[in-house]
């Protein structure tokens, strides 16, 4: 079912030999948290400051040409990844966090969107309960600063988005809702939502930190109006995000931030600004970041996309089925691997999530315990906090069974 | 499994520790008080609401509803047993000590003449994500005392 | 004059030994620009990547402590750099547009400044026609938010700024100056700024891009209310810039970006926020950066501030010495080595910029050539672009001795 | 300095581009014009007002005011020389050709049937930074005539 070799893959990530305190070794089952990074991205990054160093479009020496030309690659080569319509509407950011902000703010600003007016009061914000804080708040403190409303699709309790909750309007100015759930691993049926979006005029923002790093994605295809993501969960750097938006709508929307590199002409009284994706790219940009972004999505594009996919699948699949074994422990989100990605949250008995997180950790096993920034969503369910394991490409079967073997260690260590 | 990290993880949940998280003293809110606080660990979610009752510059009473993991709930406890009637002068000192400990990162010997049970979390210095847990209490009982303080004061003045 | 080994801090910086087209050795004389970056930081960053990369605060595995404790330890390092009261007045940004940027938007967005209501017709916030782009366009786009009024302290003939151009008053809000000019090599006095700035209740901004790598920096005794910094400019890594921000002040601002790490608590309705540096930080931060960051400033201190500021002083005296050399030559900005950094700007005879740079590049030595991001500058002294040549502490005579050569040629070349 | 990169720039700076910069043809704005615009290269600051006047689908005059580097003020120059008085489909196939060999990374053979002065270009091709100071009046010239063609056809319409 996984189309290439696990193992050699694990040769390309000098971290997965690290052994941890008392001789262990590292068992990383924090992926959705953030990827490591291949040798690959990590030599590019540091090839790029001992040879190629210099600022980008406005140094025009050898050096400046280099770094420029290898800044834009790394640009080129996302929108690659992504299938962008064109290269331009590739933004770099610093996260997924100031993506999905950058949109708020500039929809915030902007007195035309789309051939309607400003967002105002009676104009409404749809987003989900499943969405992580970065794509809740930066749409609270939007109707803060409008006026506009904010509303939400609720969340079945098996764990998928119920479309149904809230019916949509020409009120409706904005949806802005995940593509897989960080928390309960759920895919979201997102070409479905960007449909209803449209059908009355919305624009649809789709988050896809944790897609873009698993599973083929087709931007144009989607037909959405801003896909975000970030880089460090996709092998790549930390540093760097994507923001991914319509050109033409890119074009329409005011500037974010002000200064370098976004202009076209300054004077002390007015200011015009440079097109897309530049208009939102001030000051240096991430530029030794892009160049490992572009190293990133080389290393995922030679494994090949759709193969990620089916691993990732095939793991979860596995993990599923093995931690149902685990007396005490309930899962928190689809208990099957359909329509659903690699991030498995959980309770054990009534165990402390930082305790079990603290036994796992005691045995090498890396999980994240807490709410996973997805407050609301876990007061859906009624918890505090979970424990989550998360995948990648280089997740093995034998790491499923560290883990299985800790949780059931932990189990006795609490006397669950 | 080694040794060694059995042996880590052993010095964090100490049975001290564990006891006071099976039955936490003092635990629950009490409707006497000068001073109340809601605190947040933003990484977790661990939540403590927390109630001062001062009379004449003694803490009559620490009263709280917490939420969270073993070494918080634990933690919570043993603030209880620590502060509850002493001075506020005293119970401040005994927070600094506690304080002192826990962000020594294990190189600091306790006092367990003055941090009694509280010398078992001298294991939890070592894991520094754990030492927010161990001090969510503490910080909030400085917090309710100093607004309780300043409220005197103006209410006097 | 110079109380270091120049010779031996050129071996840290592997891009020095790039040979260009024709196999000349590289001159960079672009620091102002970007700098370069030594071993020790390129190291440190694939170190971390390699041994210690996972997210921090949320992750409480080994590795996480590992990596919060990196990235805690590169924010301690950087208080310490800049004499910060409190390491939490240490804010990262992804650069310093966007440290300059999130001021102007939290102040934007404040309700309450100091005691005072929130910004609005009659308020004025000033800056000077010194600025680059970046402190600059931010106040502009406030301006046009809020419908204060933008107004700037003026240049001298000798490129000084003219701080009686303007009267400051109640209605001045905020003083955003720079402390180096990028174009013109200024040093302002910007105690003095403060302290006016001050005398009237407005906040006090200084933008330190152009100090900070070259100067000792004390922003506890500078009084300032805000210092912004860019990594990328002092031998540290891109995708990374520091707000110092006064501790109370911070406390009492609202948030600039929504998402994860920022907040205390979330609920569909109500989300309330972290204490500073935190609320500043929305996502996953530049945590390799940030390591790179302190390697960067723990290199700079073990050769000493002092040390490199002589050295900044040195080579710009011999600069400004050898530069006058050179007929048809004419330097805008100071002519002496008096208040005065290293970037030198100049137009040579009426051959363009572009022109000039070329030639040099071809030569091997790589200058910038344009507005520096510095129009408004530019159009006070009566010229559309100039050839600016800037130093740093790898900078030697025998290169400022091949940017003459190479003018004269270029001289030559086109027949001035 | 190298021989080699004293070649390198030779290549760029062909006799015919500094002929070309020193006496620009067509330099001026004139009065007659359809459609006016004003181009700038954000990163250098070089900035062009080109005119274009149309007639019966025939570019009849193109003028201009630039300023910029020796690329961009020859550029200007040359096309001009190209443009003016052919056809706008004509002139839009000879801004093509232009612009691919501008593009071409230096790897294209330049056709000098069709671009006459503009192959002299071919070397700036090299040079990706000195790119977009080539194309700058070109751009200019594309942007100016496609909104005179739609002017007119709202005028016709
Ligand atoms: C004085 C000054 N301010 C601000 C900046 C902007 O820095 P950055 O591009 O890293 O945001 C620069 C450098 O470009 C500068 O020289
Ligand atoms: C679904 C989702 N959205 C947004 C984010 C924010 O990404 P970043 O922290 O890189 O801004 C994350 C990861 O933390 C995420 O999982």
């Amino acid at each position: 079912m996984t189309r290439f070799d696990v193992e050699n893959v694990r040769k390309d990530f000098p971290i997965l030999e690290r052994r941890l305190a008392g001789d262990v070794p590292l068992v990383y089952l924090d992926s959705a948290n953030t990827s490591h990074k291949p040798r690959q991205v990590i030599d590019a990054i540091s090839d790029h400051y001992a040879q190629h160093n210099a600022n980008v479009a406005r140094a025009m020496h050898q050096l400046g040409a280099e770094a420029s030309e290898a800044f834009e690659t790394g640009r080129t080569k996302v929108a690659g990844f992504i299938g962008a319509g064109r290269t331009e509407e590739v933004v770099f950011t610093k996260n997924a966090s100031e993506a999905l902000n950058l949109v708020a703010r500039v929809l915030g600003d902007a007195r035309v969107i789309e051939g309607r007016g400003p967002l105002g009061p009676g104009d409404e914000i749809v987003i989900s309960r499943m969405e992580h804080h970065s794509n809740i708040v930066p749409w609270q403190l939007l109707c803060e600063r409008t006026g506009a409303t904010l509303r939400w699709f609720e969340v079945t309790d098996e764990g998928r988005l119920d479309l149904d909750s809230i019916d949509l309007s020409e009120r409706t100015r904005v949806v802005a809702v995940t593509w897989v759930s960080n928390m309960l691993g759920t895919i979201n049926p997102v070409a479905e939502i960007v449909r209803r979006a449209k059908s009355v005029g919305a624009l649809a923002v789709i988050d896809g930190s944790q897609s873009v790093p698993q599973i083929p994605v087709d931007v144009s295809g989607l037909g959405a109006d801003f896909v975000a993501f970030t880089g460090h969960k996709m092998v790549g750097p930390t540093g760097i995000g994507v923001l991914w938006g319509r050109y033409d709508l890119l074009a329409a929307l005011p500037p974010f931030l002000g200064g370098g590199e976004m202009i076209e002409t300054v004077t002390m009284e007015r200011t015009t600004f440079a097109a897309p994706p530049a208009r939102f790219e001030a000051g240096t940009p991430p530029i030794a970041q892009a160049v490992g972004l572009g190293a990133a999505v080389d290393y995922l594009s030679a494994i090949g996309m759709d193969n990620v996919a089916a691993h990732e699948q095939h793991i979860t699949t596995y993990a599923l089925e093995r931690m149902a074994e685990v007396p005490g422990l309930t899962i928190v989100g689809p208990r099957e691997a359909v329509e659903r990605g690699g991030a498995i949250s959980f309770t054990l008995g009534d165990v402390h999530p930082h305790d079990v997180a603290q036994l796992l950790d005691s045995q090498g096993v890396a999980v994240r315990a807490g709410h996973h920034c997805a407050k609301p969503l876990h007061q859906r369910f009624g918890v505090q906090s979970t424990t989550r394991a998360s995948f990648y490409l280089y997740t093995t079967e034998s790491e499923i069974d560290a883990l299985v073997g800790a949780l059931n260690h932990t189990r006795k260590y609490f006397g669950v | 499994m080694s040794e060694m990290n059995a042996a880590n993880v052993d010095a964090l949940y100490q049975e001290i520790i564990l006891d006071h998280y099976k039955s936490p003293h003092g635990a629950g809110l009490r409707e006497q008080f000068d001073a109340e606080v809601h605190h947040v660990n933003p990484t977790c979610g661990d939540e403590i609401t927390l109630r001062v009752d001062l009379d004449g510059g003694i803490v009559k009473d620490v009263s709280y509803a917490a939420e969270g993991c073993s070494i918080s709930q634990a933690s919570a406890s043993v603030m209880f047993e620590l502060l509850n009637s002493k001075s506020v002068t005293d119970a401040f000192s005994i927070l600094d000590e506690f304080q002192t400990l826990m962000q020594g990162k294990g190189q600091i010997e306790p006092n367990e003449d003055v941090l009694e049970d509280g010398i078992a979390f001298a294991g939890v210095a070592k894991f520094p994500a754990r030492v927010k847990c161990a001090l969510l209490a503490w910080m909030a009982f400085k917090d309710a005392t100093s607004q309780a303080l300043s409220q005197k004061e103006r209410e006097e003045s």
